[in-house]
């Protein structure tokens, strides 16, 4: 795997957030006018359990360098149960994926409340260190067309 | 075989074919049949008595039947499946998935020592778990101490070279759905993967199309896998498929604690349900 | 000409300077895990020096068929909005040599110009990549025990539409005859005069493993038999995987998607199977071929019958690929010994024998 | 395709000092479906909204994007404000441009790239929205409280106040519940039974009150506004539209047994009414007891009515009423401290009782009319010890948490036994002493003052010498065994919740705790709610307190109930689950995942391949599903979706962002 490193390079990161504590803690970092990097993006859910795995592996296919998803802590979610199900399901995915060859870094689950700005900015802050650190995902990403094409040409398999 | 000879449980699965035929609440008997070749047999639906006599067990029959049970849904009558330890748990796979009603099931059990298929050597269940009558007598089973022994040579490389092994397995896949359309625990009415417009993902048998489907079939199948290893025997390009399952079954084995799956009492699948003391990483 | 055996590699090499040259190989997977490489299946694969060529043994799992109609074609990109264009993606201007193809593959892609060339529709996808190719067929040296395709009307020893033909030489089995048909062919052979041995007898006395039993008006009888009870009989075990359309040279269907970046997006076409569900399934959800049953009698159909129809031959070439690889053993050989025996009239169907109603 | 409208928000400088928002705008007029995109200072202004709903009219848009503050600020703004448009309220997307980009950035070259690409998910989804409508469900004025103690007692008489109808279902054969049973109350010191009684009369005389005793719930159905409740009505033998209460029938009855009411300090008849006060006063039979139902024989109390209201041949009956929503008030139990500690004699020492027993005792309508006496001789105590936390804060024998309401009354014991009983001596065994309450700690110094010695330790056990029980404990303040020769033991025991608990929760579909109290919907936000909407707790049922708490639960769940019940009907949301039946293969398993169980299986017809069949799929019930989505991600075939955040949705969301 070649990574290339480039100083200007940002990842793409992607934050699933649920809407009673993730979200609302985002909002809050931002309230308190809290800094973090500009490469995470959030996706508002309305409970972390809304999180399909398969939206994971979209992200990867589509050129996303790191994806977290945020719920509400372990009895605290605003429909009792719900991050009970996040926490079997990405436990196993992320164990799914770092077999084969994510690296765990890129897919990271946290529990976020509404009140933990500073939570919700120090983990971005911190995934998105790593991930830079990591370098681009080359795994499991759909080449644009154009590369695509430019693969082809490039020798046939 | 305990007791029988091949050709002695042949007979009796003739047999039983017959009288499950004559009783006129059986539809049609899964079996295997003869084919051109020696070493081969085929899936085969016994429809008269005549037909029973085409039926045969040798270490060939090594096809699952308990998906065709499956074939149809909604059953006037019942259908009889002659049945392994696997296809049992095939069937109760099935059945814990509401897939099937028992009622609509015939269930010959067969014991079985192994055929020529390199899933049986690792075989813990020779005994059919669940049936209506028993060909053979039950034979001792034995723990598969090394159950998880390739993946756990396979999780000790370097996650480049998972991800170049699994790169190159995928880039050989060539969509054809046998893995799905062989497994039980694939029994959707209607699979994501045939739903292109929904935008799950594209048609294109392409590496990263192909990735997709392999870690989201090991994800759905994952915490339902009965390990009868049709997905791996049924694909034509020889893809490791047992190897994704396995690992979610290994971690599930890990991190929840016993697991195996299409036993007659089976369990909630891992991930229909939760346990407030479930381990938590995501702190 | 005469092409030494030693000399296989060397020969390749000439070729792959101005082409891609296809060549039957096995594909070799790095298992660290279970210490080293893994033998994969046996493909065409482009050469590289030193490349192991197998010309013996069985065929290949897949067709050669994707040099021609790959399996995923990109056709167009286009931009939407104010700025929209289209812009054709054109197949890559490669000279392409296919070594070693086996008659029945050569054959197929015979059948294939039809399909593409034929009927007033030039497709020109597959034109501009089938111009560039060059097929060297290599007759067969030891025929897969699951080969009928001289019952199917082939010569196992020959193909007639090759631009080269090959064989093992009648009187050694370290040299090759090889035989141009056409002007490519000969081109080709042209370049490798340095390593020709002279003229030479090619051996071509190789049958099929498979002699079957085949009612040489097969297709016709067949149009008859589309409501007959011989198809809910041998459709019952199958799975309804796409294994037998995706591993025959001759099938030749595709769908057409797209995927979409934003505003830009690329259109594509990929193979199609007719053994899937969703293959006729209409927009609201009907579907005329519900069943497994409906479905394998298509193919077979299209295999035995309705190709002939349109083409006047058969489409089955007899390569036997569907008969090894199927995951339910279903075997195309067996239904055309059924299908010749049946009774096109009969009300019902037995596999019992004397049962026969 | 569609016409997305994207407008801008500048929010004054909040946006635009970090986000070049004239770029962004321009940015959006390139992406694809939109067909007009402009910045404006505030768009939540009237100005501002004025100018989106031109925009809409003007170019014909169909579908909005706004990059604004957070969703969770305006997204009910925008959405009324398109109530007056052409375009369906949810067909509309915020890009949070303030909270989650202007405000943690400060790069601006950087934060404008964000926000084009925030800009560029929002449009990617709405181009995928559909028009959703709320519907409204009818709300059956009427409330169910499962429970008769006072918290029920409570909650039924404010919401039949308030002029709904309530029906109390409680299972013994008067309400009441524990504080009838109870003498004094603490800090206050007045009469249980003098403030509870008058409450139980109310309840009982209430036009808008119906009570169901001898009653339980047996099956729940529907959903907020309109359950629909089977209650069984357990046996009574005796006709109550007839019997007029005159109490001949128990002074006739010749099976005596233990009291319940009295903690089995004294005995009652087979036909009794629990005591004096009980509502409704009238008697029923115990089957268990009656000489007529276990052994034909008797019939004395059949003969001696007056009126003929006994009826041997009773049964249970089944009524099924609907209900719009329910308090649960089911009350607690004390643990029985008899099998978890051994030490104190397990129940052998007849003069080891409970502080409920001892409420018994000390009570004037009580078995010993108020006298304090040893059970075993009748003599009076006079060293008596107190031991708390019997079963409470004891992770290895009991429950981990606090009863709450033991240091108080043991306080108040402490005080009677003191003032009942001259010269007495009171030693109170404790862990600590917790009077968080208006006039509580005054109480407990009071009790101090009075005589009462406190000594810090557990009691590590409990026997009998001679006629004495010999408490062994430890001072751990000197950290030093310590002895006592008591006449009586009164032991603290925990409280927990009341049995039969687990019946009522999965019946009614809500959750409890790891401790078993019923589990509300949020400990500090929605403490009177549960998970299921219309359903409300209040009282012990939730968890240890007393009764001035209790009281005011009830009162706030009622409140809630009136809230609902206020309305003829209500608006249900419309982003909740819904699911494609021709794809259902009806496993279940987003069944077993719903958290409200809103889910359930139902036969439809539909057609397999050609042919006409019954089928078994997945049905989403409106009225009970909150819009989680956790069955979506359960659902493999991805037949169940969420609307407004619908898997395709969501994809696309996610194909936006990673451009």
């Amino acid at each position: 795997m070649s990574i290339k490193k480039d100083d200007n390079w940002e990842p793409k990161i992607l934050a699933f957030c649920c809407n009673w504590c993730t979200y609302t803690g985002a909002d809050l970092a931002g309230l308190n006018r809290m800094k973090y990097p500009e490469n995470v993006r959030t996706i508002r859910v309305p409970c972390s359990s809304r999180v399909n795995p398969q939206f994971i592996l979209r992200a990867f296919q589509k050129g996303a360098d790191g994806v977290l998803v945020c719920g509400c802590h372990p009895g605290d979610c605003h429909y009792a149960t719900g991050n009970y199900f996040t926490r079997r399901r990405f436990m196993l995915m992320q164990r799914l994926l770092e077999y084969n060859g994510i690296d765990p870094k890129r897919f990271q689950a946290k529990w976020i409340s509404g009140s933990e700005a500073a939570k919700f900015r120090d983990t971005v802050t911190e995934v998105s260190a790593q991930i830079k650190a990591l370098g681009p995902n080359t795994k499991f990403v759909a080449p644009h067309y154009d590369n695509a094409l430019q693969a082809k040409e490039g020798g046939a398999e | 075989m305990a007791g029988l000879t091949e050709a002695q449980v042949q007979d009796r699965i003739r047999e039983e074919a017959k009288k499950a035929l004559a009783s006129g609440e059986v539809s049609a008997v899964v079996g295997w049949t003869s084919t051109r070749f020696e070493d081969k047999t085929k899936p085969y639906f016994a429809e008269t008595e005549a037909e029973c006599d085409l039926l045969v067990w040798n270490k060939y029959c090594i096809n699952g039947t308990g998906k065709f049970a499956l074939d149809d849904r909604y059953p006037e009558k019942k259908i009889a499946i002659i049945a392994r330890g696997c296809d049992s748990r095939a069937l109760n796979r099935m059945l814990r998935d509401k897939q099937l009603k028992r009622e609509n099931l015939y269930i010959i059990g067969v014991v079985c020592d192994g055929k020529e298929n390199a899933v049986c050597e690792g075989c813990q269940h020779k005994n059919p778990l669940t049936y209506d009558v028993l060909i053979g007598e039950p034979v001792e089973e034995q723990m598969n101490a090394e159950r998880f022994k390739e993946i756990e040579a396979f999780e000790k490389l370097t996650p480049d070279q998972r991800y170049e092994y699994w790169a190159k397995q995928y880039d050989k896949c060539i969509h054809c759905y046998a893995c799905r359309n062989a497994c039980p625990a694939c029994n959707c009415v209607e699979c994501y993967a045939d739903q292109y417009r929904t935008g799950w993902q594209g048609k294109a048998a392409d590496r990263e199309q192909n990735q997709v489907y392999g870690l989201t079939r090991a994800f759905h199948v994952g915490d339902r896998c009965i390990e009868c290893g049709e997905c791996e025997r049924v694909c034509p390009m020889n893809l490791p498929i047992m190897r994704q399952t396995k690992k979610m079954l290994k971690d599930i084995n890990d991190l929840f604690g016993d697991y195996e799956c299409g036993l007659p009492d089976d369990a909630m699948p891992v991930l229909g349900t939760y346990k407030l003391e479930d381990p938590d990483e995501f702190m | 000409m005469t092409l030494a055996k030693k000399d296989l590699n060397k020969a390749l090499e000439i070729l792959s300077k101005d082409a891609v040259v296809f060549a039957p190989t096995f594909d070799m997977i790095e298992d660290p895990s279970e210490g080293g490489q893994t033998m994969g299946e046996k493909k065409f694969m482009p050469y590289k020096e030193g490349m192991f060529i197998a010309l013996d043994g069985p065929n290949t799992v897949k067709p050669p068929k994707d040099v021609l109609f790959p399996n995923v074609e990109k056709m167009y990109r286009y931009k939407t909005g104010e700025n929209a264009e289209i812009v054709e993606i054109f197949p890559e201007d490669t000279k392409k040599i296919l070594f070693g193809i086996r008659p029945c593959d050569a054959r197929s892609i015979e059948a294939m110009d039809k399909v593409f060339f034929t009927k007033d529709y030039v497709d020109s996808y597959y034109a501009k990549r089938r111009e560039n190719v060059v097929i060297v067929s290599m007759g067969c040296v030891e025929p897969e025990r699951t080969c009928f395709c001289d019952s199917m009307g082939l010569d196992p020893n020959n193909a007639p539409n090759a631009d080269v033909m090959m064989n093992v030489a009648k009187d050694s089995v370290d040299a090759f005859i090889l035989e141009a048909y056409t002007d490519k062919g000969k081109e080709l052979l042209e370049q490798l005069k340095d390593l020709d041995g002279g003229a030479g007898e090619a051996k071509r006395d190789v049958k099929c493993s498979l002699q079957i039993n085949k009612d040489p008006e097969l297709d016709k009888k067949l149009a008859g038999m589309f409501e007959h009870p011989i198809w809910d009989k041998i459709t019952k075990g199958c799975i309804g995987c796409g294994t037998c359309t995706f591993v025959c040279p001759t099938c030749y269907c595709f769908d057409i998607d797209n995927e979409n970046y934003g505003a830009e997006g690329c259109k594509y076409r990929c193979w199609d199977s007719c053994m899937f569900s969703d293959y006729t399934r209409m927009a609201g959800g009907a579907n005329p071929r519900p069943t497994k049953k409906e479905r394998l009698r298509n193919r077979y159909m299209h295999k035995l019958s309705y190709f002939n129809e349109r083409y006047g031959e058969t489409l089955c070439v007899g390569c036997g690929r569907c008969v090894a690889n199927c995951p339910s053993h279903l075997d195309i050989s067996e239904f055309i010994e059924k299908a010749t025996a049946a009774d096109p009239n009969a009300e019902t169907y037995t596999d019992a024998p004397g049962k026969e109603a | 395709m569609a016409r997305i409208g994207v407008f801008i928000c500048h929010c004054g400088t909040n946006i635009a000092a970090t986000v070049d928002v004239e770029k962004v705008a321009e940015a959006a007029k390139s992406m694809p479906g939109v067909a007009y995109a402009r910045d404006y200072k505030y768009m939540c202004s009237e100005p501002g909204q004025a100018m989106i709903k031109e925009a809409i009219e003007e170019h014909n848009l169909d579908r909005i994007v706004i990059g604004s503050c957070s969703p969770r600020m305006h997204e009910t703004t925008f959405r009324k404000m398109l109530k007056g448009t052409k375009i369906n309220p949810y067909l509309l997307e915020i890009a949070n441009l303030r909270e989650q980009c202007a405000w943690v950035h400060t790069d601006k070259a950087k934060a404008t790239e964000k926000a084009i690409n925030l800009v560029q998910m929002a449009v990617a989804k709405v181009a995928n929205n559909k028009p959703l409508t709320t519907s409204t469900i009818p709300i059956t004025k009427r409330a169910l409280v499962i429970g008769g103690g006072i918290a029920g007692i409570q909650a039924a008489l404010d919401i039949a106040d308030a002029g709904y109808d309530v029906t109390i279902v409680e299972k013994e054969p008067t309400i009441g519940g524990h504080m009838v049973m109870l003498d004094k109350t603490f800090p206050t010191m007045d009469c249980s039974a003098c403030i509870s009684t008058p409450k139980m009369v109310d309840a009982g005389a209430h036009p808008n009150i119906t009570l169901k005793t001898s009653c339980e719930v047996e099956k729940v159905d529907g959903y907020i506004g309109n359950f629909e409740v089977t209650i069984k009505e357990k046996a009574k033998y005796v006709n109550h539209d007839l019997c007029t209460g005159c109490g001949l029938c128990q002074t006739k009855c010749p099976t005596k047994v233990t009291s319940e009411f009295n903690q089995g300090m004294s005995k009652r008849s087979a036909i009794y009414i629990p005591f004096a006060q009980a509502v409704p006063s009238k008697p029923v039979i115990d089957p268990q007891a009656c000489l007529k139902l276990t052994k034909d024989k008797c019939g004395i109390c059949e003969k001696i009515c007056p009126i003929g209201a006994i009826n041997y041949q009773d049964e249970v009956k089944y009524t099924t009423e609907q209900y719009g929503a329910i308090v649960v008030a089911t009350g607690y139990e004390l643990v029985d401290w008899k099998q978890m500690y051994p030490e104190y004699g397990g129940g052998k020492y007849e003069d080891v009782i409970t502080g409920l027993q001892f409420e018994r005792l000390v009570n004037a309508s009580g078995p010993t009319e108020g006298h304090i006496v040893r059970p075993s001789d009748g003599k009076e105590p006079k060293d008596v010890v107190i031991v708390k936390c019997v079963g409470s804060r004891d992770p290895k024998k009991g429950k981990t948490y606090c009863s709450r309401a033991c240091c108080m009354y043991s306080a108040k014991h402490a005080h009677q036994i003191l003032d009942k009983i001259p010269n007495s001596r009171v030693y109170i065994f404790y862990m600590d002493v917790r009077t968080p309450g208006k006039g509580y700690e005054e109480f407990y110094d009071n009790t101090r003052k009075d005589g009462a010695q406190y000594i810090r330790g557990r009691v590590s056990k409990i026997y009998k010498e001679g006629s004495k029980l010999i408490v062994k404990g430890e001072d751990s303040l000197i950290g030093r065994p310590v002895t006592v020769e008591a006449d009586m033991v009164i032991l603290a025991t925990a409280m927990e919740a009341a049995p039969g608990v687990e019946e009522v929760v999965s019946k009614l579909g809500i959750s409890m705790d790891k401790d078993r109290w019923v589990q509300e919907a949020h400990p500090k936000l929605r403490p009177v709610e549960t998970q299921s909407a219309g359903i409300f707790l209040c009282g012990t049922c939730q968890g240890p307190k007393d009764i001035p708490d209790t009281v005011s639960q009830a009162g706030a769940a009622a409140s809630k109930v009136i809230g609902i019940l206020n309305h003829d009907e209500m608006e249900t949301s419309p982003m909740i689950s819904h699911v494609d039946q021709t794809k259902c293969a009806g496993c279940g398993y987003c069944v077993e995942c719903c958290p409200y169980k809103a889910i359930s299986l139902v036969e439809v017809p539909g057609r397999d391949g050609n042919r006409k069949v019954t089928k078994t799929v997945a049905q989403v019930n409106e009225g009970l599903c909150q819009g989680c989505g956790c069955c979506t991600a359960t659902c493999r075939t991805g037949c169940i979706d969420l609307r407004g955040f619908t898997n395709d949705q969501i994809l696309k969301e996610v194909d936006a962002l990673c451009l």
